[in-house]
């Protein structure tokens, strides 16, 4: 199939988000859209789909003009969208998600739960991943989210499938079976429209790869005739030199110790250190748990064994108030159920755990320190927003992402948990993250990093902690950790 | 995956353990409470509050609410009333009245989807002019001299294979939705715009139609119920089904649907249903006084709900 | 007529206990309440069991109650009917069940009650209507104050008051306070906004009457307010001066008699079919 | 930005401008409706809901409601009536049955919180707990005889400066609120669990203190406007509040605050209780028959949330 957008343009309120954009997605190809946060490409899918209507120009499908009513539409077309914030019934089945809108249904025309649960099953096989098909959705993980998601639209049997940062919750192993779909489905004719933040995927599986910036187009060339450099100099307007910066900043003393946490059936006997001004990634599998250590360890979730040891002294933390009594801070990595109260502007998003302390006169919030406050720390993040009296729930995935960081950066922890930090946020961004950390951690703050990109695990980290299946597998200096060795480790070898 | 699934039974359970454990209780402290007369009168009682709540569980699992429950039973029952005084064939005024009831239903579901207003006010509003229209129409008297058909006046009183008609009725109408929401794309899709509204719109649910027919298919059922009150009363009544949004409610919650929607079964609001009729008609033969019945039978749907509290 | 079922006469003097059901149409009313003490207090007196059940003022909860009182087999049902078409088939359960019924305040359209002790809604609402004539003199302003739209109280109080009313006096406002006390204060406060002359006001009961006693006081003027039933709170404001009229209903008679005939009953005695509890109307003198 | 503050700000204005029309309809079909004295009345009669419509307010955008406020009302008014029939200085009585009231909230909101049941539900039960206790209390019988202490009267039926006391006190209340829910972190945190309840308790906000924070300013305002009632009557009433709590939280959505919690502003409550204030005032002025009122209360609500309808 072949897709021509032309002169597309769109604006939300006065917010001109699409400035007449070109694209031009031929059949069979692997094409990656990528840009900034905010650059439009979430808005430019959208209105290829029927959730949004262009404000101006023309969408061509093999030279026909067409005009989607909604995504159900869309499908019915042959185009099939992976949505960037997972659009998912929290209360449904992950069998019901994947057939909702397609039920099987048996002679008598009433829904045939066991077929259908027999095609996801084939489904899942040929794809080479399990998923718990009777388990609710909203208990499942980002990862296991996101996956449903994909083999969802895999069952289409789609000409077009668009693909809006697939990978942000999934892991390598995951990512790569993902890889081995596009290119079966390519070789099927199947086009794909792929959109990133990771550069190496995007140089490794796509054929062509369109730029984005501030609602146009900057360019679109095969990916053998481009460069990193040259994909980035066109994304933020200028060149970042290195992906990930030195890490100058020598760890200290050691303050923090975990020793024998545990919670059954999710964790047992996690025990490593922290030390002053360290960056300490986590790596592991989809599932591995780590995740759950860190929620418990900042009292969002119970742990029934194991201490805690701050600066020598113990302490006892059962609540998220307790952990940021001590000194933590916690970024979670569901950013729209976790993070951010959607309807809340950004301000009140940031300033929202550090309240108390906006204060004048004891009791009463001062609203222009508050205003500063979030302000600020907006800036300092980069948040790209007309104002930050808007809704965050407006923003682009990334900004709220930054957002999210920017609320825990503003309480001045000692000790900061990223959970997927860099999840769904360009290039640029991500520079500005690193050197928010390296900046943090040079002035004593110390970082644990849980993410599943191994490139900045390693690039990142002094130390890396591996998890499999709620256990220690080990803990590595940086410069003995490369991406083979924690890869064996993550799954279980040695 | 066993123990999950042993748990949500357990869970599941929660209500119906409930319910036995209340009619223990009361059956230990007077006998004649499980005598079949008993039974039968109990199975008589609890019908219109069942059928009601059975449409509300539609309605709060799309995430609604509706408390014009009790207003549409009264006006489709005196319409209803009036067209056999008037002379209409006594099952054709009870067919009529149910198109009437499902209208006025879907005329909440129709403000609430296409005027976007929150059902919990909507409904509120639609109460009050339902209950005026009624009181407009029967000039506030009650409508009486109804016909003596025997299909009219068994549809209250009647039994069949001894079993009260309206228990009947309660149990057939249960299947049938048990089923629909179990087994139809419309029940699924009620689940899922209660579940996430705007991803279900971007899936392309029409959910103003999922929303529409559970606010019709509950003005339905109180149509149906007021069939039943108006033959078992052998009048209709301008004041008729007062309150009966709160109890309806309190059958669905106590059956462990979530308020929030997106969250429930039907079995529950018919276990729901039954917890409070048993209350009801248990504390009559307990001979409580009145007064204290009230704050027993708060306690004990707080207990009940205490008992099942994780969901919600 | 009168009427002695075997059954419950057989019952009674084999010396079992005599239990009498009461099934009441609310508790939310001090009347109601009244009558419920008394017919307790009277029970307690003659060593007799009483079941009573209070309906809420819902006909359907009144069927279920009934029901639930024949199942547990009481001598003897005394219904205050919560409406008249609606209980008839409660009425007509107990006759199968052969328990001989009862009715107080309210009738039933259908079926045998053996006696019926009331006294008459409509008849109340006239002496309201004439005691304002004799007081204002014909073509006086008066306002009305309402039951709960719907109940039969307020249908036959003011069927009684508008018999008379309509032609011998000028009713200028109509408004239903739903016989609560605070409604009939602000609904009164209304009234009185908008029709500076009235004259008098008819409450359809003590409760709104003393609602619309505060709003006079607060308005500065001198009304000439009747209310209905007699109730404690009503009959000291008469004392006080503050209330013209009630028309007393005598609840706890009502309540006495009608235990006092459920033992005759269950004792195969003879009673009356009609017992006329008369209304009274109250007035400082 | 001015553009999108602009619509805010008419957004904003929505129930303040139904409110004006509503005043303007019936001041022109009425003139009585305008005199000093009406306004008076209007003032003192809007004072009782909007006091409970304020705290309803907390209530609804920490994402619950409040069933049981009417039964709050009557059961703190009772004791306090008997308090001062027992002798007790009527302004300690008042105080009392404040802290009483207080105490009663507080519960309700301890058994959401931590007992993780649905508001709904939970005031459901203690609405019917609470009614039961005052007919218990007061065997069904109102309570009259009060004192004739002039603070204890003019609580209810007194003047401030030409203004009724009740107003008196729903304004001094207001602005306290107003400022609590802008200026405080408690206020803040009150729109944060709403908003997002996960979020907030990662955010370390104690949701729990929050939530019964917001029942028990409920509880309090409920037993201020119990003794308003209380003075304005001379004597307190079983069945007082019957039915308040809708009317309450009709005043809170329609000054637009949304039933899912987070979203709104205590303004306008005020503004939605001098709305249904007015048409109530204001029907009884016209001489609407009861009948029709019904109708037409309906009708207007749901035109004003239609007018408003884009939140929710
Ligand atoms: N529904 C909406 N209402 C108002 N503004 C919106 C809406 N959706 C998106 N925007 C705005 O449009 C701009 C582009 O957003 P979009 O989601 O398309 O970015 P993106 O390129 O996908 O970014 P990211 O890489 O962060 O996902 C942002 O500034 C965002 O705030
Ligand atoms: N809210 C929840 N309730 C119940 N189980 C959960 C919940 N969240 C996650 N789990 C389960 O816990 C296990 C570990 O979760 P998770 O996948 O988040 O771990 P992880 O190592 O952080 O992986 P990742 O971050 O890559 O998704 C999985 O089996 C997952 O299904
Ligand atoms: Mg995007
Ligand atoms: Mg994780």
């Amino acid at each position: 199939m072949d897709i021509n957008l032309t002169g597309i343009s769109k604006a939300f309120g006065q917010n001109e988000v699409l400035k007449g954009v070109n694209f031009h997605l031929r059949s069979g190809e692997i094409h990656a859209l990528m840009g900034e946060n905010g650059a439009g490409k979430s808005t430019l899918m959208n209105i290829l789909t029927g959730i949004h209507k262009a404000d101006s120009g023309t969408i061509t499908v093999d030279g026909k003009p067409v005009q989607f009513r909604n995504n159900r539409d869309a499908e019915e077309h042959g185009i099939a969208f992976i949505h960037q914030e997972l659009n998912i019934w929290p209360n449904l089945s992950v069998l019901e998600n994947l057939f909702l809108m397609r039920q099987v249904k048996n002679r008598f025309g009433w829904i045939d739960f066991k077929k259908m649960k027999r095609l996801a099953q084939e489904e899942c096989q040929n794809i080479g991943i399990t998923l718990p098909l009777e388990k609710e959705m909203g208990l499942c993980s980002v990862g296991q989210q996101q996956m449903t998601e994909i083999v969802r639209n895999l069952m289409l049997d789609a000409k077009v499938v668009i693909m809006d940062e697939p990978t942000a919750a999934l892991t390598e192993r995951e990512t790569d079976k993902l890889f081995d779909v596009m290119h079966r489905l390519k070789e099927k004719g199947v086009s794909i429209i792929y959109i990133s933040h990771r550069m190496e995927e995007v140089f490794h599986q796509c054929d062509t790869i369109t730029v984005m910036r501030d609602g146009h187009t900057i360019s679109t060339r095969p990916t053998e005739e481009t460069g990193m450099g040259q994909v980035v100099m066109d994304m933020v307007g200028r060149t970042i030199s290195e992906y990930y910066p030195a890490r100058t900043v020598i760890p200290g003393e050691e303050v923090l110790k975990v020793e024998g946490f545990s919670q059954p059936g999710v964790f047992k006997d996690v025990s490593f250190t922290l030390r002053r001004g360290e960056i300490l990634g986590v790596a592991g599998l989809m599932g591995a748990g780590r995740t759950e250590i860190m929620r418990a360890l900042f009292g969002v979730d119970p742990h029934e064994s194991g201490t805690i040891t701050l600066r020598g002294k113990k302490v006892e933390i059962h609540t998220p108030r307790d952990a940021i009594a001590d000194g933590f801070g916690f970024i979670t990595e569901n950013r729209k159920t976790e993070g951010l109260i959607i309807d809340f502007s950004i301000l009140r998003n940031i300033s929202l755990p550090s309240e108390s302390g906006l204060c004048s006169h004891g009791f009463c919030i001062d609203s222009h320190k508050e205003e500063k406050f979030s302000a600020e720390l907006a800036e300092k993040l980069g948040v790209k927003a007309e104002s930050i009296q808007l809704p965050a729930g407006m923003l682009s995935g990334g900004n709220q992402q930054k957002v999210v960081i920017a609320k825990w950066v503003g309480i001045k922890p000692s000790i900061l948990i990223l959970d997927e930090p860099t999840r769904g946020i360009d290039v640029g961004a991500k520079r500005d993250i690193y050197d928010l950390m390296n900046e943090l951690t040079s002035k004593g703050v110390s970082i644990i990093m849980v993410s599943s990109e191994l490139p900045e695990v390693i690039g990142m980290s002094d130390r890396v902690m591996v998890v499999h299946e709620g256990r220690i597998a080990g803990i590595v200096d940086r410069r003995e950790a490369t991406q083979e060795r924690i890869m064996t480790m993550a799954t279980g070898g040695q | 995956m066993n123990a999950l699934k042993a748990k949500n039974i357990i869970r599941e359970m929660g209500p119906l353990i409930g319910l036995i454990l209340l009619f223990l209780v009361i059956a230990v402290l007077n006998d004649s409470f499980v005598e079949p007369s008993n039974l039968r009168n109990l199975l008589r009682q609890v019908s219109i509050n069942a059928l009601i709540s059975f449409g509300m569980t539609f309605v709060i699992l799309t995430g609604g609410i509706d408390l014009s429950v009790g207003s549409i039973l009264a006006l489709s029952s005196a319409l209803m009333a009036s067209f056999i005084v008037k002379g209409m064939n006594p099952e054709v005024a009870i067919f009529t009245a149910v198109i009437i009831g499902t209208f006025l239903g879907a005329v909440n579901g129709i403000v609430i989807a296409y005027g976007k207003v929150a059902p919990f006010i909507a409904t509120l509003a639609t109460m009050t002019i339902y209950r005026g229209l009624t009181l407009v129409y029967t000039n506030g008297n009650p409508i009486s001299g109804l016909s003596d058909d025997p299909i009219f006046t068994g549809f209250g009183q009647g039994y069949m294979a001894g079993i009260p008609v309206p228990a009947v009725i309660m149990l057939i109408t249960f299947f049938i939705l048990f089923f629909i929401l179990r087994k139809t794309p419309l029940g699924r899709q009620t689940y899922a715009v209660g579940g996430n509204e705007k991803v279900s719109y971007i899936a392309g649910i029409k959910i103003n139609m999922v929303k529409i027919f559970a606010y019709a298919i509950t003005g339905c059922l109180c149509a149906v119920a007021g069939a039943i009150l108006t033959s078992r009363l052998n009048s209709a009544q301008p004041t008729a089904g007062l309150g009966y949004e709160l109890d309806a409610i309190a059958a669905v919650v106590l059956g462990g649907t979530s308020l929030a929607g997106g969250k429930g079964r039907i079995v529950g609001s018919l276990i729901g249903a039954l917890i409070i009729g048993t209350l009801n008609n248990g504390l009559n033969i307990l001979n409580v006084s009145s007064f204290y019945q009230q704050v027993v039978k708060g306690i004990v749907i707080l207990l009940a709900v205490l008992m099942d509290r994780k969901k919600s | 007529g009168s009427s002695t079922p075997k059954q419950a006469a057989s019952s009674a003097q084999n010396g079992k206990k005599i239990t009498i059901g009461f099934s009441v149409s609310t508790q939310n009313n001090p009347f109601f309440v009244t009558m419920a003490k008394s017919v307790e207090e009277q029970a307690k007196k003659d060593g007799i069991t009483v079941k009573i059940v209070d309906a809420q003022n819902d006909p359907a909860k009144q069927a279920n109650d009934i029901t639930d009182l024949i199942e547990s087999k009481v001598d003897v049902l005394l219904i205050n009917p919560v409406d008249s078409a609606a209980v008839s088939n409660s009425v007509l359960a107990a006759n199968k069940a052969k328990i001989p019924v009862i009715t107080i305040d309210r009738s039933s359209d259908k079926g045998d009650v053996v006696a019926h002790i009331a006294s008459d809604n409509v008849k109340g609402g006239e002496m309201a209507a004439d005691f304002i004539v004799k007081k204002l003199g014909e073509k006086a302003n008066v306002a009305e104050l309402e039951g709960l739209p719907g109940a039969s109280a307020t249908r036959e109080r003011g069927e009684g008051f508008h018999k008379i009313a309509d032609q011998k006096l000028t009713v200028v406002a109509k408004q239903a306070a739903d016989f609560d006390r605070s409604k009939g204060l602000t609904v009164s406060e209304n009234m009185l906004q908008a029709n500076p002359d009235i004259k008098a006001i008819f409450a359809q009961n003590d409760e709104m009457a003393l609602g619309a006693i505060s709003a006079a006081k607060s308005a500065n003027k001198q009304i000439l307010i009747v209310g209905f039933d007699g109730t404690a709170d009503g009959l000291k404001a008469i004392q006080d001066g503050t209330l013209a009229a009630t028309v007393a209903q005598q609840p706890d008679q009502m309540g006495q008699i009608a235990v006092e005939t459920a033992i005759k009953i269950a004792k195969g005695e003879k009673v009356d079919n009609k017992i006329a509890v008369p209304l009274k109307l109250m007035t400082k003198d």
